[in-house]
């Protein structure tokens, strides 16, 4: 898939929606078309916010087009004040960023497999998707029924089922409890969540040789190519670069156990 | 345009800005963005004698106002560097200055070697302050006689400009600055950055998988100024200044210190057109102040 | 409260919280805003052993989540501060540490001699790193052998625990640290400002009168942890982390980095009681997590 | 005077006036009555500004009470955030501090004499005198029309003169100009402005022997006497610091010749 031409445009934020404490919606007013495909990222910077925080946050598309849009979950600063922005304040946005979700393959049911806000670059493809006609299978989980931002979006584009760890919601465990009786021949998985459990559900489509597509998160300073500081471990050695050979990519490229791509969070953060 | 135009040594660069090395990727990734060849060069990231993967993940976090990073000098290496980049670099007509770093005197020699069979190299910067690789980073820009060791060696193979680009972590900064005018040094840039460590304290762990890692960005700029200050005392060749520069104004501290060049790092992350928006600043400035920029430089020093 | 107490070599702390020297007066200023005495302790603004006046104005100025200062050590003098300060601290309870600066050592030994004969200084820093005056600041502590020197004198006069305060610009401060602990000290803080300049680009100035200044802040905060880390590596006597400290977040950083106690510094200016409120937040999360100051010390270093 | 009992306090912005591009008044709202004097500061900084800018900005109060308000004019990144600030926006606010106004004595009739944004603790002052029935003089100037903020409040309480350095109003020149006419014996002067003018004032005072008082304004980090940042020389030898000797002291005490205690602010500062 070709990628659309990258530019830096300072956009106001045209509204802010929130989904419970953690989740907000942030649509931008768009000069022109932001022609971004599924999958692919834009980095997101306040334009008042001075020197801190520093660095723009890679956030996938939810949407794009002239109101592009992300969900952002509040775990720092730079989302903090996201989650604060009032319509009218301006942003900078540099994208779109890497390499989309790959074409699914028309000879198999796409399983779409989220975990908490990651859930964004899917509804993302499920939209696309159901353009062409496509009614994918989607496993969404979560930590708790709080913990799933935009479940009525992929409810309405795909046969969803749910996962919580605490089961307040649909299947208590995890997605990969869900994966391992609904996976058969035929299937194809897109996801994007938490590593550890992108890793799970990686191994799992492994085992049962079944194509699986990640989309990855690391930290990125640029977003473009030139810092050099998103790597993940690849399985034919060396590093691969989430920015420029992500952040959509084979999941069979990486190596799960090879770095610590995935910062833990840990709950309970003093500050 | 010769409001802007600066000589460094022999050279002589259209405007007196730059990127700096490991923030601006080998200068081909802009294409979306600007016409690179309008700056006054580039600084290519750190070139090995080979291809080096750098450090595992992660290699950044962000500290106020600044950066961590522990790149560990990942590059494609000086050959593919002259096959595969530096013919579309000279074709489209970019001032480019190699940045260069080995773990010893005799690599140092052979990248230099290597770079010496090519056109279209401007300058060569000698990266003798890596901060995040286990051998021969540091050591050699703490210490006078290393510094002037490798800049001696260097000099003998190459004709190019020579840069040497110092460490805020050397205890006599003026002196290593002095070994490297006298071992035949054409300018010096500062500053590398100063290794910094960030701990996530929900877990209890290091930020970084290399422990620790350079600290760049607008909060290293206080530093980085007044080493230029100093370095302009300490030697007759001239100083290019680095250290979270991100504007106009940043980058006329640093011309007023006595920078006579400066380069763009971190800021580029953010914006990838800054080191282009600094040079249009310069250029308004120049030109609302009927001034230049060899005007302009060490003005505050007066 | 066993959770927070914590041992700096023969000194019992109740906490681990200090307040920076030069960033808390004298520590009577705080009446309004908290009982100073429940602090593990303060560190008094430098102490010569004549009062000084300090430097001309400007004397600070403000950079990327940091700041300059060029106060030059404007105090009361040794004297003063032992007849007009300390019986009021004493009586107040606060634990006091004495931090002194002078440029020579016959100078360090008198007002070291002066406190041995009040009781209410529960340690006495030696500041051998300040940037910010034209004899014998940083001379003292970028040098192993001058530092020593200090810290050996001031030892044979005093029973007071010692602690000598590090200069980050010591071109190798681990034999600095070695040095000192060799010499008798009993702890050693970390760190003192690095110097730093700032210039007004729309007046074409340096932004403070002294032209230097030391850069203090959020902003040094990953260099204080990095050197932090490091010297815990060189000595065995326990560090005091200081450097950009403002949250209970970045206490915990140069805790589990393996300091011992902490210092609160230039976020007492934007808040007073930065200090009372990083030290209530040391005690919620040791209660929340069920655990000590004393587990949590060097826990990142696993 | 006794001074009041000084606190840190978060309050959440109760209204923004703008009065031209580059002056604000901004009003809090204080959950107990900010018993503040005439002539005292508070230091004031965006609770949600995280680290930079990183040090309270010094703002004499214009008001006290229970909706305390200063006028600010925008000159670096601290004073363009207040400038932007929305009501509801949370500042931290500590004070009151400094030395407020001196009483005026009795036998004497007030000479306000006000450059630019120093005009906040002058209109506070002469609501004071307004108080007690004192009807003082005012001398307000300027660069140009456009720099006298809140004349209209003076104009009120005072016998208003204005000076203006281009003559786009009032009498084209500067405050000494008009204070050399008018100034007589049984006259005091309170005076805020740019340290050149204060100087100015003061030398003229002193000159016809006329009691000066003035409001200095240094940069200061915090404003309750503990970093000394905020000196200026005194001719009694050594410094005074602002924030707790002054702000507001006798003219005489100041050796304006001794330091730069004003930062010289060129026109057509590069960004
Ligand atoms: C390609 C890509 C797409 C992403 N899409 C989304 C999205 O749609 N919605 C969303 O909410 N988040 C997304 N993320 C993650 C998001 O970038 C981070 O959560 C964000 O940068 C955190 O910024 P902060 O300032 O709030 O947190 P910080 O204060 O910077 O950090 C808080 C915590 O988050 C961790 N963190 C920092 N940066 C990242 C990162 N890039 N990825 C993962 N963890 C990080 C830190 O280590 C720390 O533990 C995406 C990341 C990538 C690389
Ligand atoms: C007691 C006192 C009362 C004051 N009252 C008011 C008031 O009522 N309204 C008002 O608008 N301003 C007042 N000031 C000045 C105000 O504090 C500064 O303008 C403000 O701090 C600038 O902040 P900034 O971040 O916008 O500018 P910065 O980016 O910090 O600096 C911009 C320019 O202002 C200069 N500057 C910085 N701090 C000060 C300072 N404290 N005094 C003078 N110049 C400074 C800098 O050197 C620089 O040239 C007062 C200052 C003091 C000490
Ligand atoms: C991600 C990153 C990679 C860097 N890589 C190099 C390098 O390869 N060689 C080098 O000499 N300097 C390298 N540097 C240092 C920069 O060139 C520059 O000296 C430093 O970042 C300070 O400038 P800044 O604050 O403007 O970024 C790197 C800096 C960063 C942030
Ligand atoms: C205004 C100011 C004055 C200081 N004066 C002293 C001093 O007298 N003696 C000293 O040892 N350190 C002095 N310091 C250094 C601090 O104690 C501390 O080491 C440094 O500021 C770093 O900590 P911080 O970032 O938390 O401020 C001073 C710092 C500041 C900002
Ligand atoms: S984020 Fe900079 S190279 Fe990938
Ligand atoms: S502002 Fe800190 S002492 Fe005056």
């Amino acid at each position: 898939m070709e990628t659309a031409r990258r530019s830096l445009t300072v956009m106001p934020l045209l509204r802010r929606e929130s989904i419970g404490d953690a989740y907000h919606i942030l649509t931008f007013n768009a000069p022109a078309v932001v022609d971004a495909a599924a999958g692919q990222f834009v980095m997101v910077r306040g334009a008042e916010w001075g020197d801190a925080p520093l660095l723009p946050r890679p956030m996938s598309y939810l949407t794009a087009g002239r109101a592009p849009s992300i969900l952002i979950k509040v775990v720092g600063e730079g989302t903090t004040r996201m989650a604060r922005a009032e319509p009218g304040e301006p942003f900078a946005l540099l994208g779109p960023l890497g390499i989309p979700w790959r074409e699914h393959s028309s000879d198999r049911t796409p399983v779409l497999v989220a975990g908490g806000v990651g859930v964004a670059p899917l509804v993302f493809l499920a939209q696309r998707l159901a353009q062409v006609g496509v009614k994918p299978i989607a496993v969404y989980g979560g930590r708790t029924a709080k913990d799933l931002p935009l479940d009525d979006l992929l409810a309405d584009l795909c046969d969803l089922r749910i996962t919580t760890e605490d089961g307040s919601r649909g299947r208590k465990g995890r997605v990969t409890d869900e994966l391992e009786e609904l996976l058969g021949a035929g299937m194809e998985i897109f996801t994007c969540g938490p590593d550890r459990m992108m890793a799970a559900v990686a191994a799992l489509a492994a085992d049962r040789d079944i194509p699986c597509e990640v989309s990855l998160e690391t930290p990125m300073a640029c977003g473009y190519g030139v810092c050099l500081g998103c790597p993940v471990k690849s399985t034919e050695g060396g590093y691969l670069y989430a920015c420029t050979q992500g952040p959509c990519m084979n999941a069979r490229r990486v190596d799960w156990a090879g770095g610590e791509h995935a910062p833990v969070r840990a709950p309970g953060a003093p500050s | 345009m010769s409001r802007l135009s600066i000589r460094i040594g022999s050279l002589e660069l259209a405007n007196p800005v730059l990127t700096a090395s490991g923030t601006f990727g080998y200068g081909l990734e802009y294409d979306d963005f600007f016409e690179v060849k309008e700056l006054g060069g580039i600084c290519t990231k750190g070139l090995s004698l080979h291809p080096r993967p750098g450090n595992p993940p992660e290699r950044i976090c962000e500290t106020p106002a600044g950066m961590l990073n522990a790149i560990g000098l990942a590059n494609v290496g000086v050959e593919a560097f002259c096959t595969e980049k530096l013919p579309e670099l000279r074709e489209r007509g970019v001032t480019v200055v190699a940045n260069i770093f080995a773990s010893s005197i005799e690599d140092f020699v052979a990248i230099a070697e290597r770079l010496e069979r090519e056109t279209g190299v401007a300058a060569i910067e000698l990266n003798v302050s890596c901060p995040n690789v286990s051998h021969g980073g540091l050591e050699f820009g703490k210490d006078p006689k290393l510094s002037a060791q490798v800049t001696a060696a260097v000099r003998k193979v190459t004709a190019s400009p020579l840069w040497v680009k110092m460490s805020p972590e050397a205890g006599d900064l003026a002196a290593v600055a002095r070994a490297c005018e006298d071992a035949g040094a054409d300018a010096l840039t500062a500053i590398n950055t100063i290794r910094g460590m960030s701990i996530d304290v929900t877990a209890a762990k290091l930020r970084l998988a290399n422990r620790t890692g350079g600290f760049s960005g607008p909060a290293l700029r206080p530093v980085a100024l007044r080493i230029v200050w100093e370095l302009v005392d300490a030697v007759k060749i001239p100083i290019i200044g680095i250290g979270g520069i991100g504007n106009t104004r940043d980058a006329l501290e640093f011309l007023m210190a006595g920078a006579r060049a400066i380069q763009v790092g971190t800021a580029s992350f953010s914006d990838p057109c800054a080191a282009k928006k600094v040079l249009d600043g310069l250029r308004a400035y120049c030109e609302a102040e009927d001034t230049s920029i060899e005007q302009l430089v060490g003005c505050a020093r007066a």
